[in-house]
């Protein structure tokens, strides 16, 4: 069935009542082709690729709870390309191109919308490193404008730049940067990748993966062994339990990241604005919420809930860069569980097991990454050679060296 | 309309109030939405997504429909519930999310194209072209959407933070925590009871029933002042406990301010962060609707609102009432009603085996199944005994029973348990540790069996806080059954533009969760996110259940196994401005002055903040117009004369005992059990990773202690990571850390004149001979004891000379005049930061956590005779080689040309794309000593690129020429001068 | 020759008072910290000298004339008092780095714990308690002198931070007092 | 979230800094092999359950505490100061893991 708004009409019309399920519930078969844990955005993603560009239709997703139920229907929704280091610069510059062809990929309306991303700076180092960044961007091929003070004040005339503990020195905007209706991404992909022949599988818990002669043959699940030739293990928030399945200790610490809405409010912030010193960042919804976040509450925990500490201080850092928001009430916090890794870049990769492909590490930047995160690892899986632009993402890169590290605060997971 | 003699208001108070701009009184203990209704205004709003017209749903926070926005002067409070507000003399709201008039509303369109704003509709439309989205789709759906408006201005109203400790955290004072409350207070125990209403009390202010054989309210006045007399008791009305956090921390929101006009220093609300020991949730329940055809007109209200207005507010929501419920409990809607002398028109009972004996028609096995009345209820058309018949009325009274406010018991991951013989979830047993549900949140649903949870709850928290309990009577009350039978929705007759209600704030009827199901959104969290059921700012308290219901319905499962979506913090809104307070304008950090500070601010120097402290940018002469003629100036102060800059920021510690030097060989690179006592040496210190942390000199006082110098910047990370190498690595050294950064106010004096001006001021002249480079001593300076380090990041004979802070800004002030005397003064972070670049030294630009020793020419440094932190880490294969960018120096090839820092640097006739990129600039400035723009770069391989070309290109700065790559000394690269 | 003013870190500003607090800088003549980690004969004779022993955690020993007050593992600050007789401890002078402010009135504890994430109640926090413990966003040491009275030590260069802060607890306070 | 420290006693967690598992204490000597190091720098158990992890009472007495807690109800089962830590690092996280 196409989506469409002369459908909309027309099924408007008959009462709605010929509108197909968006996905079927099959039972799980005895054996696939391809395996992939997790069904949330990146492993969506991964089984629709795998399926549209490696013509691969034999697989299956198998989740656990929901279809989208993880980080993917948890965050900010926040969808940039605003790297600088070699590694990121090109995978996120190959999402961001993605993104800007989702909807009619995927025949869904994922609302991705290019409002553009301000990231504001304080001092002159602060905006030396953005230029760094910026121009980096636009060596990538992406876009990049810096700002002075007027230049923000002409975008954001509400930010507090007389009072404000941190003066505004100007911003980097990235006019292609913006927001997108996260739940719809993970539905547009599972609708696609279903409509394809992928099984979505829910309610199935992974309890074990088959490993023989260092080959991978299947998985032992909630609802019986599925036997396959690849198995993909995307399940960030859950990488270290999924992967020690296989024998494997990886280097990732799990953490948790609060983030905010507001009740709906009529259209007051017009942008993604990211304050650096205060750790915040904010948008308004197509609903009228405001949404915003901070840091981490930087202790490991898989609690999927915060502390306060962290809450006020988003509060307070909002409170100081545009007090007009001081009216606006939280309606809504959650926290998801981020995979920190050592260099705040993610791992798109081999295993130590044959047929075994990890997918993990995406910090707090996942959201962004689904599409190019699904389309490199489903290059990955189908053709057991890492994609051109997400060949830096390598599982040994922690030991020998080769980090990719933009915020430059080491090997210690939660500073990222 | 108001009732004589009914109602707990003040009714000698008249209070006068405007909204949407014409006046009203009330009075003194109105609510804004009792104060309405008791002038007849039923249309409050309009609804989020069909524009359609709403009136006062309940007498509660979990009010879906009427939202106001209050005005002030030049502020406004969106979303307001006109069920909390209170209203007071001047108080002016207004109704929100229509144009240009509640009474008219343009976007009242939208419920005409309902049909086809089903579910979900925006994901299947709005996709061609794409371009549309973010220009025409996209806003227009904005500007529909959303509900109240902030004003945009800044809010600078006051709001405060507090943390309070207790015993006992009492959620509610119904009549389970007024029980709770006393039977702890009696038995000493530190209680805090905190309510969500103005007035304790709960549903008893609400009731007619007696306790202890007086009228309810009466035996709520009469617990409160003994609680009132109890020093361990502390009363907190108008506070709604929003969140539980670990280990018994609970979040709370006060409204100190908002029941009265604005007043100087008052804040307007209070964020609570409480720390109980044991805490009591008696929270009650709260009452749900009937999804049935159009159910959603102002004018249909719940009973126990009804109830509310008619007996805590003296106010008939309406002329002829009716009652649709289904439970025994409701009927006191009716009963009391008639009682006040307001005509009950029918009830409308769904059970078929339901009482009929009241004084009004009463329709057992009866449904309502439609409704009429544009702007307000008018009419009602029930089915009964397979006939429809058409009943007059003004307000529908409606109760789908209740549901038990379970909410505070889930925001630990906890999940409520459904309940047959209630039809409601019920808290989990030990959801919260520490935190026992008790009375109607419980599932309680008579007065006696509230009471006596409450008082068992108490004892129970007692016997956890190892505290005797005292005996508690419980008072008679009311112990009727409940008589639930449950009904969730009716079914409505066809009609594209038919619809039940579930959500009222987001507009999701039946239809759309029948269509989430049928499109196989059937997981409840697919259902929540596809329809927007439960996501508006009630939050789904009004829909939750019933929404489950029709979707368990729908999928053919039963409730338990549909499950719940997750209840979250903060249960009942809360402001940014609460959680945020005190973050306005400067206080979102300390701000940190210099003891220099005024001296500066004196001189005209514009201040820029490093960190959280401030520092003098420049030092501005009369008819200098920019920052670069200062800095030249001052510049050039310095390479032949001699200038002053306060450096205190730089972190000092202060490192003692017997193992002080070992303990530095092994946090440094280098070496410094071999320092001399009254020598000074460079430091580079890595993270265990390899990377460089921080540099900075380190000077031995004595033979056991020495003084580390940190950059500004890293000073916290340094003490800190100090702190745990000694603690978990050396444990047994004799080592004492301590920071003396606020100690001291240090000053450079540095320039050719710099010797001749410190001995001007030293009580004994320092001798060149005798106090070389990198020496360090104490001195005194006009009798005071000070400490003088021979040290210099300008690369011209330099000094630090640092006395205690008390002494700070004379010293300052004296340095500055005798400097001047001498063609000398101040110089600010412009001039230090060229002078600085001049002789290659490096900042937090440089080594900014991704750099290694090996990229700043310095591996040499890392001794190897001996272990030290990051050692190890520094030599994987990644960290070391060719492909590195290393540091080098950067000159334009035509003198006049700029240079800035982020730009990337490109082998001239390469493509300048990512791919061929070569490395990028990190630090820049005028060169006022070589007359030429100067910087310092990282390039691959750059150290063995001397004298090559590159092409510098800034995008964003438009700058794209040729450089030199030289050594990133530019001056005095033998260091002469400085070992002067 | 000339000489140097010296100037306390809240130079300039005078008591406030609103409602029933006040709000006043303590002058600090000389504050050292002194580090053992055990207290030998040496140090307990020459800190006994001085009317004053080593502190347990969160106490503080003394009063007027010299104050000890715990601040870390096997670490105190003297406050007052001349340490120069003293032995068998590390000692480093402190008496710049440190503001002190006192806060005196009924209701001082509710004014605090506007900015203190302590339990002060009386029972939990008696005079004599003292407590290593940020205030709003900055490090701070807390002793209890008087079951209304309070003195605590922040850094020099964030002092009109902390008096501002407090200050604005303290008006806020008052002005709830004036709600009926 | 309350932090026992073992010398303040019972903090509210925004005193304190976090680093992370005590991994970190586990620091091999200079000669040790590339995985050694890789194991200390990198690589986590990461239980969902009961862990250990270090903290520093930053605004605080300064010390730096093993903590045992659980990551999934937060729980916290005790601290110490990891200067008086009498067993090693990794034989005191394995006994306390689930």
């Amino acid at each position: 069935m196409r989506y469409s708004g002369l459908k909309v009409l027309g099924e408007g019309l008959f009462g709605n009542k010929g509108w197909k399920p968006a996905w079927r519930d099959p039972a799980p078969k005895a054996e696939y082709d391809a395996i992939i844990i997790g069904g949330g955005g990146h492993g969506l993603s991964t089984a629709y690729y795998l399926a549209k560009n490696h013509g691969m239709t034999n697989i299956a997703v198998l989740e656990k709870g929901y279809l989208g139920s993880g980080n993917i229907g948890r965050n900010t929704t926040i969808v940039r390309a605003n790297y600088f280091l070699p590694g990121n610069s090109e995978f996120y510059s190959h999402s961001l191109k993605l993104w800007e062809g989702l909807e009619s990929e995927l025949n869904y309306n994922v609302m991705h919308s290019q409002r553009g991303l301000i990231n504001l700076f304080h001092s002159d180092g602060q905006r030396d490193a953005f230029a760094r960044r910026g121009n980096a961007m636009i060596n990538q091929g992406d876009d990049a404008i810096l700002l002075d003070r007027e230049g923000v004040r002409e975008h954001l005339p509400y930010l507090d730049f007389e009072q404000t503990r941190f003066p505004i020195y100007g911003g980097l905007l990235h006019p292609r940067g913006g927001t997108a209706r996260h739940d719809a991404v993970a539905w547009g992909y599972a609708r696609g990748a279903d409509r394809r022949g992928v099984d979505l599988i829910q309610n199935c818990e992974v309890t074990g993966i088959d490993v023989s002669n260092g080959r991978v043959t299947g998985v032992q699940t909630t609802r019986g062994a599925i036997r396959a030739k690849k198995v993909g293990i995307v399940v960030a928030g859950r990488s270290s339990q999924v992967a020690a399945m296989a024998g494997m200790r990886l280097p990732i610490e799990s953490h948790i990241l609060q983030a905010f809405v507001s009740e709906g409010l009529k259209p007051v912030i017009h942008h993604v604005i990211s304050f650096g010193m205060g750790h915040f960042y904010i948008s308004q919804s197509d609903k009228g919420g405001l949404v915003f976040g901070g840091d981490l509450d930087f202790y490991a925990s898989y609690a999927a809930r915060g502390n306060l500490p962290m809450v006020e201080h988003v509060m307070e850092a909002g409170m100081t860069l545009m007090p007009m928001i001081g009216r606006a009430r939280v309606l809504r916090s959650w926290g998801g569980i981020m995979d920190m890794s050592p260099d705040g870049s993610p791992v798109i990769d081999r295993t130590h097991v044959d047929g075994l492909f990890l997918n993990c590490g995406w910090n707090y930047g996942g959201f962004k990454a689904v599409p190019a995160s699904g389309w490199c690892m489903a290059h990955l899986m189908a053709t057991g050679q890492p994609h051109d632009v997400a060949r830096r993402f390598r599982l040994d890169r922690f030991a020998t060296g080769h980090l990719i590290d933009e915020e430059g605060t080491g090997s210690q997971h939660n500073l990222h | 309309m108001r009732i004589e003699g009914k109602g707990l208001i003040d009714r000698d108070s008249r209070v006068g109030f405007r909204f949407d701009g014409r006046d009203y009184m009330g009075f003194k203990g109105d609510t804004l939405a009792s104060a309405l209704l008791a002038n007849g205004v039923r249309l409050v709003g309009r609804s989020f997504k069909y524009h359609r017209p709403r009136g006062i749903l309940t007498a509660g926070s979990e009010e879906p429909n009427a939202l106001v926005e209050i005005l002030e002067d030049g502020q406004q409070t969106p979303n307001t519930r006109a069920t909390v507000q209170e209203i007071f003399d001047g108080l002016q709201a207004k109704s929100q999310n229509r144009w240009p008039s509640v009474r008219f509303d343009a976007l009242a369109i939208n419920d005409l194209a309902a049909p086809f704003l089903s579910a979900g509709f925006y994901y299947k439309t709005f996709m061609w072209p794409r371009a549309f989205w973010e220009k025409l789709y996209e806003p227009a759906i904005r500007r529909a959407a959303g509900l109240g408006s902030l004003s945009g201005r800044h809010d600078e109203a006051v709001y405060e933070k507090a943390f309070a400790f207790c015993d006992l955290l009492v959620i509610g004072s119904g009549p389970a925590g007024l029980m709770a409350a006393l039977t702890a207070g009696r038995a000493g125990a530190d209680v805090i009871l905190a309510d969500e209403d103005a007035r304790m009390g709960g549903r008893l202010l609400a009731e007619t029933g007696t306790v202890g054989g007086q009228h309810g309210p009466d035996w709520v006045e009469e617990v409160l002042g003994e609680l009132r007399a109890m020093p361990n008791v502390r009363l907190m009305t108008r506070t709604t406990v929003t969140g539980v956090h670990d280990d018994g921390t609970y979040a709370a929101l006060e409204r100190v301010g908002l029941h009265v006009a604005p007043r100087p220093n008052l804040p307007r609300e209070c964020f609570w962060r409480i720390v109980a020991r044991q805490a009591v949730l008696a929270s009650g329940a709260l009452e749900r609707p009937i999804a049935f055809p159009s159910n959603d007109r102002p004018g249909i209200m719940m009973a126990g609102a009804v109830r509310a207005y008619l007996n805590r507010w003296g106010v008939a929501p309406g002329k002829r009432v009716t009652l649709f419920a289904n439970t025994d409990a409701a009927r006191a809607t009716a009963r009391d009603l008639m009682a006040a002398g307001v005509k009950v028109a029918a009830i409308i009972d769904p059970r078929p085996d339901a009482s009929t004996v009241e004084d009004c028609p009463v329709y057992a096995g009866a449904q309502v199944i439609d409704t009429a009345g544009r702007l307000g209820l008018s009419r009602i058309t029930i089915a009964h005994r397979g006939s429809e018949f058409r009943i007059e009325t003004d307000c529908l009274a409606m109760s789908g029973g209740w549901n038990p406010t379970v909410h505070l018991t889930c925001h630990k991951g906890g999940r409520p348990v459904w309940n047959e013989a209630l039809a409601a979830f019920v808290p989990a047993p030990g959801a919260v540790a520490g935190l026992i549900p008790a009375g109607s949140a419980n599932g309680a649903m008579s007065t006696a069996a509230c009471l006596r949870e409450g008082r068992d709850a108490a004892l129970s928290a007692l016997a956890a806080l190892d505290r005797s309990a005292p005996d508690v009577p419980l008072p008679e009350a009311e112990d009727d059954t409940y008589g639930i039978a449950p009904l969730w929705h009716v079914p409505g007759k066809g009609g594209m533009w038919k619809r039940q209600w579930l959500d009222f704030a987001n507009d999701v009827t039946v239809k759309d969760v029948k269509l989430a199901a049928q499109e196989n959104y059937a997981s409840v969290e697919h259902m929540k996110r596809y329809t927007t059921q439960g996501m508006a700012p009630d939050q789904g308290k009004n829909s939750n259940v019933a929404a489950l219901a029709v979707l368990a319905d729908a999928t053919g499962r039963g409730i338990p196994e549909t499950g719940t979506t997750t209840f979250r913090p903060p249960f009942a809104p809360v402001s940014v401005a609460a959680m945020g307070a005190g973050g306005r304008g400067k206080g979102f950090a300390p701000q940190r002055f210099l003891t220099s500070h005024e001296a500066s601010l004196e001189r005209g120097a514009p201040m820029i903040e490093a960190g959280m402290w401030y520092r003098p940018s420049y030092f501005p002469r009369p008819g200098e117009a920019t920052w670069r003629e200062a800095c030249d100036r001052e510049v050039a102060m310095v390479r032949h004369a001699v200038g002053i800059c306060d450096v205190s920021t730089l972190g000092k510690i202060d490192i003692q005992g017997r193992d002080a030097a070992r303990f530095l060989d092994f946090v440094y690179t280098n070496t410094f059990s071999t320092l001399p006592v009254g020598r000074v040496r460079y430091g580079l210190m890595l993270r265990e990773d390899g990377h460089v942390m921080d540099d900075g000199t380190t000077a031995r006082l004595g033979e056991t202690h020495f003084l580390m110098t940190t950059t500004t910047a890293a000073a916290g990370q340094v003490m800190r990571h100090l702190d745990f190498v000694r603690q978990a690595y050396c444990a047994g050294w004799d080592v004492h850390c301590l920071s003396v950064t606020e100690n001291w106010a240090q000053f450079a004096v540095a320039g050719p004149k710099a010797r001749a001006l410190l001995n001007s001021v030293l009580d004994a002249p320092v001798d060149p001979e005798a106090f070389p480079f990198m020496a360090c001593g104490p001195v005194r300076v006009h009798g005071v004891d000070a400490r003088l380090f021979r040290i210099s990041f300008s690369g011209e004979e330099g000094y630090e000379i640092a006395v205690p802070a008390r002494y700070g800004e004379a010293l300052f002030r004296d340095l500055l005049a005798r400097a001047e005397t001498m063609g000398g003064g101040p110089y600010g972070m412009e001039a230090l930061n060229v002078l600085r670049l001049e002789k290659g030294f490096i900042t937090h630009a440089e080594i900014h956590g991704r750099v290694t020793a090996f990229d700043i020419g310095m591996e040499r440094m890392i001794s190897p005779k001996k272990d030290c932190i990051g050692k190890a880490a520094a030599q994987r294969p990644g960290l070391m080689g060719p492909e590195r960018e290393q540091l080098v120096g950067l000159k334009p090839t035509l003198p006049d040309q700029m240079l800035t820092a982020g730009a990337h640097l490109f082998t001239p006739g390469e493509e300048v794309c990512r791919a061929s990129d070569q490395g990028y600039v990190t630090s820049v400035g005028p060169s006022a000593t070589l007359g030429h723009w100067i910087g310092l770069a990282f390039l691959k391989n750059g150290r063995a690129r001397n004298g090559e070309m590159v092409r510098v290109v800034d995008h964003l700065r438009k700058i794209d020429i040729l450089a030199e790559v030289c050594d990133p000394v530019f001056h005095d690269p033998e260091g002469r001068k400085l070992r002067a | 020759m000339p000489s140097l003013i010296a100037k306390t870190p809240l130079e300039g500003t005078w008591p406030v008072t609103h409602g029933g607090l006040t709000l006043a800088e303590v002058e600090l003549t000389r504050v050292t910290s002194v580090s053992a980690p055990k207290v030998g004969r040496d140090l307990a004779a020459g800190l006994k000298a001085l009317g004053v022993s080593f502190p347990k955690p969160n106490q503080f020993t003394g009063f007027d004339a010299v104050r000890m007050v715990w601040t870390s593992m096997d670490q105190a600050f003297m406050i007052g008092g001349d340490p120069s007789g003293l032995s068998g401890a590390v000692m480093t002078d402190q008496s710049d780095g440190w503001a002190c402010l006192r806060l005196e009135g009924a209701g001082a504890d509710q004014a605090l714990m506007r900015l203190v994430p302590l339990d002060l109640r009386r029972d939990a926090f008696p005079p004599g308690a003292a407590a290593r413990a940020p205030l709003n966003h900055m490090q701070m040491i807390l002793m209890r002198l008087e079951p209304d009275c309070f003195e605590l030590l922040v850094f020099r260069s964030m002092a009109r931070t902390a008096w501002h802060e407090i200050e604005e607890a303290m008006k806020s306070l008052a002005a709830r007092a004036g709600l009926v | 979230m309350r932090i026992p420290c073992p010398l303040c006693g019972t903090r509210d967690r925004r005193e304190f800094y976090y680093y992370g598992s005590d991994d970190y204490l586990n620091r091999p000597a200079a000669d040790a092999p590339a995985a050694a190091w890789d194991d200390m720098l990198h690589n986590r158990d990461n239980p969902a359950g009961v862990t250990r992890d270090l903290w520093y009472h930053e605004t605080g007495c300064a010390q730096w505490l093993a903590v045992t807690r659980n990551t999934v109800t937060h729980e916290i089962l005790g601290s110490e100061l990891v200067a008086d830590l009498k067993t090693g690092p990794k034989s005191a996280r394995k006994g306390g893991e689930k």
